[in-house]
């Protein structure tokens, strides 16, 4: 079983207009970059993306944003980015805003099987309009509902042929939830080594969530904010 | 006389315990990380997934795998851990932060907090917010008392959109340190000079006085 | 002739393709790894942690802290990987699992299946099995056909407690292959020699018969 | 702050009459031996423990079962052990048997702060019994809630000052969930490294999660059934 693609061409086969992605990072930290520039590339649209960011303008998510890929963003926070605004504001683009938290516990609950759970987080805001309310010990909380896609990118600094990952400092973030939620997963690795070189004691993302895997190239690995001491 | 950034950091600084595990917020709660005694072990959680952030790097180390929340390049402290964002924020929701310093646009007397959104001007998302205002063990707000036009961010009600409700506990503003208690904003301390007449002034919502209230130690 | 243990764990990796990732329960099951084809790969999932379960160890190097899910020492595969009991039953919840393989103490025509407990018995417990027969995209029950006392194991309805609902889609026994369809179990294969009378007679449950029934190419 | 015991006796102090336990491991697997015989030698008693197993009859929790120090066990399995099974049937022991899975997932919940979430495991079965049904995509789920206890007790192969563990093997199982839903938990390893020797990627538990460490000694790992090729 053959889970490596040439590249990210490759690796995007069967994506197509309407479908559903989730894209891994945290800001522009560990988002799968070429991956993204193949999607850029394709011309795909009317997108629905889950992704905690939405890039910034010229470079990750920012950029099918820019194409009008995009028909709806699933996200915690969106700032940093002025042609979102643009498009949010008149209507172009559908936003649909989750507490970080939450984000990240409905895409788990959605690779785990699990199809609701009850969190604390934006009882009593506008999150919680058309949700289920429930007390448990004393305190509110609200119905949430798993998120799956049709594929998933993940970027990760150590990839096996078998789909192992491994990820490097903060740039896990999103990416081992997704890994998990996608029907289709694709992983971008810096580094691909052969099945048996990873110690498996240390591995973040089963392979058995992995899909397609491949070599990423030319990471540009953009800072958002620079600071130094 | 009302205190800068730097002195509502100091002083929430006191509130440090050691042993603590602490998410700062964007702004004046980041300051906070320059105040912590000597001696004293506080470790910095970041919703991004890092436990234990350290200082900004030297120029020229910036590594872009390790930021904190805010996206800024930082280092990561001996005895860090990184991890993802589900079991970041396992962290935040289970009660295992001790600590949550934040900003706000207001506070009103009953411990609601507004702090993300402001109707008419962009919306950029609540990011971890309301994740950590629902859930933390104890919530303090750091703000200046009043906002640029001058007006209380101290209010009997909340007029912005909500980011959690009756979660904040205290409250350091330049002005006075105050606890949320059945009756409203309780007057603990007084900034260095700073009158409770200045601070009644200030305040919008019910401000309750018992006895005489001393100045902050900073 | 009606199959052995073995036979019928021959049949079972029939079913098998070239990257499944594969669940074996205690008993016949776990014998299937014995016949995954050359050149095939398999991953086989043992739901305390491991992905990858590779052979026994040899004597002398058994590692207490490598077992199986039913606590034999076993080895990792060059691959493999670790984790705890929540990821592992994420993965079989969240329907990661191509293929599940149990054993049952008896199957209804419905896809029922009763296979932990026997009321008067001493009560061991689920273990994983209620887990693994809710989420399994693919359940395929190893059994023999009858009990100790000849009485069929395949019932209109079963008789003990059940573990799942309307989720077995395929039986191998040491007579047949039969699927779960609407009409009840139908008849896809007969062990070598095994007559389709045979199979009525130690079939309880309705026994869907459509056309020539080939037998098992083993 | 300093999280080092001395042993398993000090790292119990505060563990009384009637409190809910978390042990990890699974079978004799990852379990805290030293904890485990700490606690049998207190003569602390009427305790509910969460327990993937119960041990073997003169082993593990087995001990504090045949001592008669149980009130209740919430488990998924409890094979291998004859004092249990006469004490169930006698009615001294309470018993809650849960799919492992959910088990899992319960005490995960109560580590995470989600008080109540659905899975489809037990569905029609006895597990069902008072439980809220709930159909999401076609399928039926129950309700399940969250578990936290007292205490709870695991046991890693490396530990640091800081609390940070990392698993063995198999070892990890019940413990890495457990470490995170006990009010207090304490974590026996078997190697104590000052803080920094860890490499923050590979960390399973992080240190905010353990309030106690100690250096565990005289390590059995008795292998429940030894199979060889």
């Amino acid at each position: 079983m053959n889970k490596i693609v040439k590249n990210a061409e490759e690796a995007i086969i069967g994506v197509s207009n309407g479908m559903t992605l989730m894209l891994g990072g945290f800001g522009l930290c560990g988002i799968p970059e070429n991956s993204l520039k193949a999607l850029a590339e394709s011309g795909i649209k009317d997108l629905v993306c889950i992704s905690n960011n939405a890039g910034i303008d010229d470079f990750g998510l920012g950029v099918l944003l820019r194409d009008r890929q995009l028909k709806k963003m699933i996200a915690s926070y969106v700032g940093e980015n002025k042609e979102f605004e643009r498009q949010f504001l008149s209507g172009e683009l559908e936003v649909e805003l989750n507490p970080q938290g939450t984000l990240a516990e409905r895409i788990r609950a959605g690779g785990a099987g699990i199809p609701a759970f009850f969190v604390p987080a934006g009882y009593g805001t506008e999150v919680a309009q058309g949700k289920e309310v429930r007390e448990f010990n004393g305190k509110m909380h609200l119905l949430e509902t798993a998120l799956t896609a049709d594929f998933a990118f993940v970027k990760a600094k150590y990839g096996d042929y078998s789909g192992n990952l491994i990820y490097n400092n903060t740039a896990n973030n999103f990416n081992n939830m997704m890994a998990s939620a996608g029907k289709i997963t694709i992983a971008e690795v810096e580094e691909l080594v052969p099945t048996g070189e990873l110690d498996p004691n240390q591995i973040h993302t089963p392979g058995i969530f992995v899909q397609r895997i491949f070599k990423g190239t030319g990471y540009e690995k953009r800072i958002e904010f620079e600071t130094v001491r | 006389m009302a205190l800068d950034k730097n002195g509502i950091a100091q002083r929430i600084a006191q509130e440090l315990k050691d042993g603590y595990y602490v998410n700062l917020g964007i702004g004046i709660p980041t300051l906070v990380a320059n105040y912590i005694p000597d001696g004293m072990e506080v470790t910095l959680q970041s919703e991004n997934g890092l436990l234990g952030i350290g200082p900004f790097p030297e120029k020229g180390k910036a590594d872009p795998d390790l930021i904190n929340a805010g996206k800024q390049t930082v280092t990561a402290t001996s005895g860090a851990s990184f991890f993802d964002s589900a079991l970041s924020f396992a962290m935040i929701r289970g009660g295992h932060i001790d600590l949550t310093v934040l900003g706000a646009f207001e506070v009103s007397e009953k411990g609601d907090i507004a702090s993300w959104k402001i109707p008419g001007k962009l919306v950029k998302g609540m990011g971890g917010a309301m994740d950590l205002v629902a859930s933390a063990k104890n919530i303090i707000v750091a703000t200046t008392h009043t906002n640029r036009k001058g007006e209380s961010k101290l209010l009997r009600k909340c007029t912005l959109p909500l980011t959690g409700v009756a979660c904040v506990k205290r409250i350091v503003t330049d002005l006075a340190v105050l606890d949320i208690v059945e009756e409203g904003f309780k007057l603990i301390e007084r900034a260095p000079g700073v009158t409770v007449e200045e601070i009644k002034n200030a305040t919008e919502g019910f401000l309750f006085i018992d006895g005489d209230i001393p100045e902050m130690n900073i």
